[in-house]
């Protein structure tokens, strides 16, 4: 289903643009955002959103801290982020311009909903002087319009009652921004209609809203003329806009099919996870099994129990999730069963800032277990990216039978992106099967069963309940290394803990080699992992844009690392590493390679700005 | 189960030395159990063995079936996704007192209120065996053990109180020293569709000896545990000249001459209401009064997995056993090129 | 408490703007105890809410006392500590049905049979509000939720069931559509020495709407809620024409007419044997039948931090106040040049 | 209290003697390898020792599994481990030569109970033949007694029954070992009235059974002459021998009066921990209190409750314990309160070795907690020196508001040495102060507190319940600086990151500098930390005594290391670091300071041998 913009006199064609949609939490703004990314992305622009929740909690209407705001990046070429500042801004009530202002690029353009700038609210925000008189908006292009007011009038004759024909100002709004920035019109009717069927007075009321919005924006005398981003040359293709969070649960399905074993989800709530709990809980007719534990702790329990019985057992969760299901994460890796342990990292430590991104879960994945507990870690890069670095640990504990800790973040589950359906074809295989019969001869001469007899890559065998012949008991105490009995043998322990740090790292032989992006003829290499492969690669491509040599190597695999890893960065003379954190994969380069490795170190809240890391590579150039 | 292969007890046996106290009660728990199985009409191979850590943990290690000798407190969990995932499975759940009603207290009365199909098999012995004898949630207060040398100040929990005032669906005790009325017991679990919840007072010979004595000791029983029976008023005693009472909510032990026999109350474990199963819980107050064993409630609830797997069927009908094909493009999409 | 300086609501609550949903039930809570603190003849600065995670947890920061906001479900373990540290405080624990009965119903139940001296506020919604809506352990099953688009397949627990099960104390009910009656119930806790615990029907108007309106909703209320009153017999209804009885150890709703007011059941919240407690817990069946409110159970017994410390006492008097110098040449020393 | 051996005859002195006695678990071998220890200790040589229990479970009678052992290395002169290898053994029964005899150095003295040596016995143990005639024992000195009869025989006239004398048979081992190495006699009688006061018939039976051993030694014709250890030259001072738990839990006392508040432990029970909680609830006379939590997560909640009430919050776990606690440790490090963990390491991963020795939780302890959250790590070195790493870490958990790890071991917290105690005056202060008013003016004028307004340690105020005026709330959302109201600012976020990194770096420059043992001027230096401190020193005089140069650096503080470490390392041109894990220090040490830290690693179960370390230590110098 596409449809296409019309076309009006005096539009200037603009390469790209970013629009930040901000106001009250009651407003609609998510919606709004993620309907204007819809009628772009059908419209054919590459893009990159990123929405802002307020914290967890509702603040009360009107105040900044009730603020929500989405920012979409459009543009006719591919990007990577959302971009860093916004050159529109959408504010729908004082609270919104206040604490969203400051973001604008100077010399932007706001538009606002004049009818909200009434003196409770401008007081509310914590305005003594009205901003839109006082000068406070001086240089910027400022456009208002009496939004609720004339959403009130146009759905007048409706029989909507003016207080719910309020609530769809956004869509006047949206209307608006549609005109002003020629987006497709059809699309966002119909879509209006499906999505409110059987509530016909709102969707009279919302279609009326927007409607008028745009006809404002076609009639009113509008400072500024009208402004268009052209489609964007991607890869040919069928795409869909997707989400992290519901990229990394098709994945999740995705693989449990390439394996030909069911999924069992082991959830608890928690944000900004949970929505992997609520899409997977819908696809049920995959065979798909969840469960919403009583803690994470139960969570991961089942998720492993559901592993010792043939099903892909997965846990998703936040940072605190993570720490409590530590001690049974070292139980898997004991057991060696497959588990995958999903991270969507938020801004800690504690309880932190919950609907804030942050990466600084790395060394908890790595270290965060007692004794020597090695696990696989895989990090997803973008949005979309999660579906196949979800299909990746999924394999990895498939085929390796170990626990894998799967990194994501908020700006990365949150945040959306147009994606090239893949062709279900060409999905990477999952090999692997469960045991059937005895691997060796007893004393007696009989046929026995060994659950810790390995094969050449060191991995037991699965030997699901229900197979005859095969009942065997697995535990927590060290095991006699191959028999799998309880064996406290001080040379045996020292095999086993050898074998398990073995187990992972020659999982290197069977991971993807470490690749080089921008220049390698560079002295300069910048070495990321997680979220920050949008930021990076656009600082980097300014840069060489700018014809200065940079190199880039992004690590799907955190742990083992590529095989190459260590003789690509000896390759370069200087070696940084940004992060979400305050430095953690460059103290594991440092320790594994001996390599100078640097930190650039953002740990606000917040995903980098093209321009910071674009800056500090400079530096670092110049230096 | 068509055709069950004949099992003997040694069938169910593994070939690990049993590595408990000599004169444990695990053992004559251990006995009843193998020597049940083969009754049961299931596979070893369909038969699995869930346990966190303790002396009681242990058992799965002596069970010729599939068997996970997990951590501390979390059997129950680790068990539920189990069950969830295969509801073709026999999974039974064994613990200590401490490991399932303190450290595991919480996915115990989660695991039965949700009704998961498990066998969960407390066995209270009143103390912390394995790390050699500190209190548990079910010592007596004041018992002076190597944590509390002034006496514990805990109010102990009764397991069936706190397994009745969590949802559950099958609640009995029984003890270690009959192995009759246990394997009666384990029998009627395994029956049971659902979470099936047993207390077995254990002895611990070596950090808690004796704790039973007063109601388990083949002279006292008679007179110290009443025996509960569907169906029937409630009685013991030498010549059952004792017997229970319901009045004003509670139970009371009365001499049935005193009250006659139609006034004595008529056990109903099938009682939608677990009202009257708690208030005999209540009759068990310390080790040394009398206490009932037997089935203290057993009705019918949809046991989970069997809902989940209904759910499933429900989704694909409705929208089809799972199309990756179509779930990836399920969102608008676009064409570019 | 001599002279405690004479306060006002306003003393009580802090500068920070209150930051739940408008229209939500926490609101009617926390005004009634901003309200109610001032006659409990306590110092804001002897008094320490701590909470959890969810939106009720957020509590502590609108009271002018000390508080602690801590993590999801270890709000009853760290109130342990702090009450066991500090007997002369009046602590307070405030959470959710998810942050005191899910991840923290085991914290919960060993701080209730350990009758640790705190007030335990339970603001059930029976949703998960700070999420933005999963069930709950107390949502009904078949709940349609975020997580659960075909229903729930979990049974509730009854909050109350769940405390009496767990050796509580004090047990009581109301809700946030009668502030007089919360007053009350929070006055009576606060002047338990122990655990206790309250129940508060919460209204989640964003995730969970009207939850209890068949029950809490004015003109319901006299049919609906069965107020408890000690040493009353169980009358209700518009013209107080229904009541309840106590009929083979479990409680059931009568018309008074029908069995005649001397055949009602007196409650008893004073009764050692909670079992008539529970029984009245179970009329809470669903949120659409009458629903017993106000005191369940509130006995004496020893309060903890009483007991450790009377214990340290003994101790002293035993081995005199601790001597270093002495424990560290305890055991048997030599000397050595 | 001290005795003295009465001197016979033809005795030959020598310097050092390891013995190690063996037996069933219902032998009475650990009592009678303390009481041997205690004699020794009292006569007055240095020693060590190093108790082996089997596993958690008790095994049946007779077999292998159920053989526990004690070993203790006596001497003349200073050591600091309890010997690699036995001179000694002595075999209760065929099951403790059997596990034991490998142990022993060739052409050692073995010591049997004849009359264990049974068929039904042997059958247990694995032996198809006697070892005692059928030349398994040739080359070494084998010296029988029919300890079982002749403990019967001493005990007959004292109206004991046989089967309770039988039980005394340890008591005539420890006799003869007693008269064999020339071990006061008196101290040892006395101990036995004393330890089994009331038990009349026990006294009666333990007496005469040691005075049979002990006369059966002088009597009888023994190979081999009699044996003296001469006492050390320990310095002056008064002595007592010490177990790592008893020295931990006496030095949370001694810290909890130098500060001047009281103790809270929090704990719940866990192999090798618990003595921690059972020593501790021994001692409320000194106003500690002891909770016996549901679990690891409440164990600690209340100890961090307990903080906040004003207390010194503890609690001691092990690795399962600890991997738990994790979520509320994050907790503590937002909330800014003091609060102690002790992670009695023990084998991992998952239940692993409980009864065994390991120290692979240091990663754990740095970095087990999701988000930035550094806490301080302090380990301890010796049985003695567990008494003031605990002071330590009291005292920087209290003076600078912060969660503490406290790293011992099995080994250590099993292990004990002799101990000179030390002057209480001389014990190092904890100086700090609860705040008791407000710390600024408010908007209004009127005065106000601020919970998170820092001192120039960045240290915050500790103002507890019941202070008027300081009212005030606490949680594990991030907070303002200074206010502590709960923000979501970007920047705040960032300086509160950075805070809690400062305040733990800051804490080297209130520690000692780390100092050089041995050769200063060696190229190559050892550096270690925990319980590898003997045998890294014994290993290191050895190296020394033969000329070779080597130095040793010894950890205290693993977070932060001291200032001066860098800078030390710098000055050798190698770094060997052995641990009981694959080498988490050298990682830390290569991240940290990029110098090539190369690991010599343990993971049995065991110590690390003295000859181990001397050999991998002339090897780095000779390569
Ligand atoms: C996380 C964790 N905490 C504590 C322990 C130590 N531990 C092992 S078993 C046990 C309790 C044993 O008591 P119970 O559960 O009653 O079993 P029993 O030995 O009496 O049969 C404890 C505290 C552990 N293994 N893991
Ligand atoms: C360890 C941990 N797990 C999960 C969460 C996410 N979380 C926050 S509040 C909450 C439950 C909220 O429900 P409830 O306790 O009923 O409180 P309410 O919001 O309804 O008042 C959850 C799951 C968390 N913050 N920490
Ligand atoms: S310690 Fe007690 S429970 Fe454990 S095996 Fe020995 S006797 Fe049995
Ligand atoms: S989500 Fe529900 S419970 Fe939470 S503040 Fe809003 S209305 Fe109240
Ligand atoms: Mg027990
Ligand atoms: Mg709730």
């Amino acid at each position: 289903m596409t449809d296409t913009a019309e076309q009006a006199r005096e539009v200037c064609e603009i390469d790209r643009i970013v629009i930040r949609f901000a106001g009250d939490s009651g407003d609609g703004i998510q919606l709004t955002g993620d309907r204007f990314t819809s009628a772009s992305a059908l419209f054919g622009n590459d893009l990159a959103t990123l929405p802002e929740f307020p914290a967890e909690i509702r603040a009360p209407a009107g105040t900044l801290a009730g603020v929500s705001a989405f920012q979409i990046h459009i543009a006719d070429h591919e990007i990577t982020t959302p971009g860093d500042a916004p050159t529109v801004l959408v504010a729908m009530n004082p609270a919104a311009l206040r604490s969203e202002l400051s973001l604008l690029t100077g010399g932007g353009t706001i538009i606002v909903n004049h009818d909200s700038f009434v003196e409770r609210n401008l007081a509310k925000a914590g305005y003594e002087t009205d901003p839109l008189t006082d000068g406070t908006l001086d240089g910027y292009t400022v456009l208002t319009a009496p939004m609720t007011e004339l959403t009130k009038l146009a759905c007048q004759d409706l029989g909507v009652k003016p207080r719910d024909a309020e609530r769809s100002k956004n869509f006047f709004a949206l209307g608006l921004v549609s005109w002003l920035y020629s987006r497709p019109v059809e699309s966002t009717l119909k879509w209006i209609e499906a999505k409110f069927a059987g509530r016909d007075a709102v969707i009279a009321a919302n279609r009326a809203a927007f409607s008028a919005g745009h006809a404002y924006g076609e009639t009113a005398e509008l400072e500024g003329s009208r402004i268009s981003v052209a489609p964007a040359r991607l890869r040919p293709g069928t795409y869909t806009n997707i989400t992290g969070n519901t990229a990394l649960s098709w994945g999740l399905i995705a693989a449990s099919l390439q394996a030909g074993i069911p999924l069992f989800l082991g959830s608890y709530p928690i944000t900004p996870a949970s929505d992997v709990l609520h899409e997977l809980s819908k696809r049920k007719n995959f065979g798909v099994r969840t469960f919403q534990a009583e803690d994470e702790i139960a969570a991961v329990g089942a998720a492993l129990g559901a592993s010792y019985g043939g099903h892909i057992g997965v846990t998703a969760t936040s940072g605190p999730g993570v720490a409590l299901k530590s001690e049974t994460i070292g139980l898997a890796v004991s057991l060696e069963l497959p588990l995958v342990i999903i991270d969507i990292q938020r801004g800690g430590p504690s309880t932190g800032l919950p609907t804030k991104t942050e990466a600084a879960d790395l060394m908890l994945a790595m270290y965060g277990r007692h004794g020597e507990a090695p696990v696989p870690i895989v990090a997803a890069r973008s949005p979309s990216d999660c579906f196949f670095a979800a299909i990746e640990a999924v394999r990895l504990a498939v085929e390796h039978r170990t626990p894998v800790v799967l990194l994501s973040d908020g700006y990365l589950a949150n945040g959306s992106e147009p994606w090239s359906i893949p062709d279900v074809e060409d999905l990477p295989p999952i090999s692997f099967a469960f045991a059937s019969e005895p691997n060796r001869t007893g004393p007696d001469g009989a046929p026995a069963f060994w659950p810790y007899q390995r094969d050449e890559r060191l991995v037991r065998p699965w030997a699901i309940p229900g197979t005859p012949e095969l009942m065997h008991r697995i535990g927590g105490i060290e095991k006699a290394n191959g028999s799998g009995n309880i064996s406290y043998e001080p040379a045996n322990h020292q095999i086993m803990v050898n074998i398990r740090a073995a187990r992972v790292a020659t999982i290197a032989n069977h991971i993807a080699e470490a690749t080089v992006a921008g220049d390698p003829d560079a002295g300069l290499v910048v070495v990321g992992w997680g979220s920050t492969w949008g930021a990076i690669t656009s600082a980097v491509e300014r840069l060489r844009s700018r014809d200065r040599k940079v190199a880039h190597i992004h690590l799907r695999h955190l742990n083992p690392m590529p095989g190459n890893l260590g003789s690509l960065l000896a390759g370069f003379d200087r070696v940084i590493v940004p992060e979400m954190n305050t430095g953690q994969l460059a103290r594991l380069l440092r320790a594994e390679y001996l390599v100078d490795a640097r930190t650039i170190s953002k740990v606000a809240g917040q995903p980098f700005m093209v321009a910071e890391l674009e800056a500090a590579f400079t530096e670092a150039l110049d230096d | 189960m068509t055709d069950v292969p004949v099992t003997t007890k040694k069938d169910w046996a593994t070939d690990q030395e049993v590595r408990w106290c000599p004169g444990c009660g695990d053992y004559s728990i251990l006995t009843a159990l193998q020597l049940l199985m083969p009754k049961l009409g299931t596979r070893r191979e369909d038969t699995v063995f869930v346990s966190g850590i303790g002396c009681a943990a242990r058992f799965p290690y002596y069970m010729n079936t599939y068997g996970m000798h997990t951590i501390h407190g979390r059997s129950p969990a680790i068990a539920t996704g189990l069950a969830m995932a295969r509801s073709d499975l026999d999974v039974w759940v064994v613990g200590g007192d401490g490991d399932l009603l303190s450290i595991g207290g919480n996915h115990l009365i989660h695991a039965l209120r949700r009704n998961i199909d498990v066998n969960i098999l407390l066995f209270n012995n009143r103390i912390y065996g394995l790390t050699k004898g500190q209190c548990s949630p079910t010592s007596e207060q004041g018992k002076v053990t190597k944590s509390t040398p002034q006496g514990s100040l805990d109010r102990p929990f009764d397991a069936i109180s706190v397994a009745l005032g969590a949802e559950a669906t099958f609640v009995a005790r029984t003890h270690d020293m009959d192995r009759a009325h246990m394997q009666e017991m384990f029998r009627r679990a395994h029956a049971h569709e659902g979470a099936a919840f047993v207390e077995i007072y254990q002895n611990c010979n070596v950090f808690n000896d004796g704790a039973f004595d007063a109601i388990t000791k083949r002279n006292a029983r008679q007179s110290m545990i009443i025996d509960l029976r569907h169906g029937e008023p409630i009685r013991f005693g030498v010549d059952r000249e004792l017997g229970v009472v319901l009045r004003r909510g509670r139970a009371e032990v009365v001499r049935v001459d005193d009250v006659g026999i139609q006034t004595l109350a008529v056990h109903d474990e099938t009682a939608a209401d677990p009202a009257a199963a708690f208030a005999l819980s209540r009759l068990a107050e310390s080790v040394d009064v009398p206490t009932p064993m037997g089935v203290f409630r057993a009705v019918d609830r949809p046991e989970y997995a069997a809902s989940v797997n209904a759910q499933i069927a429900m989704a694909q009908a409705a929208d089809g056993p799972g199309d990756l094909e179509a779930l990836l493009h399920s969102q608008p999409t676009w064409q570019v090129g």
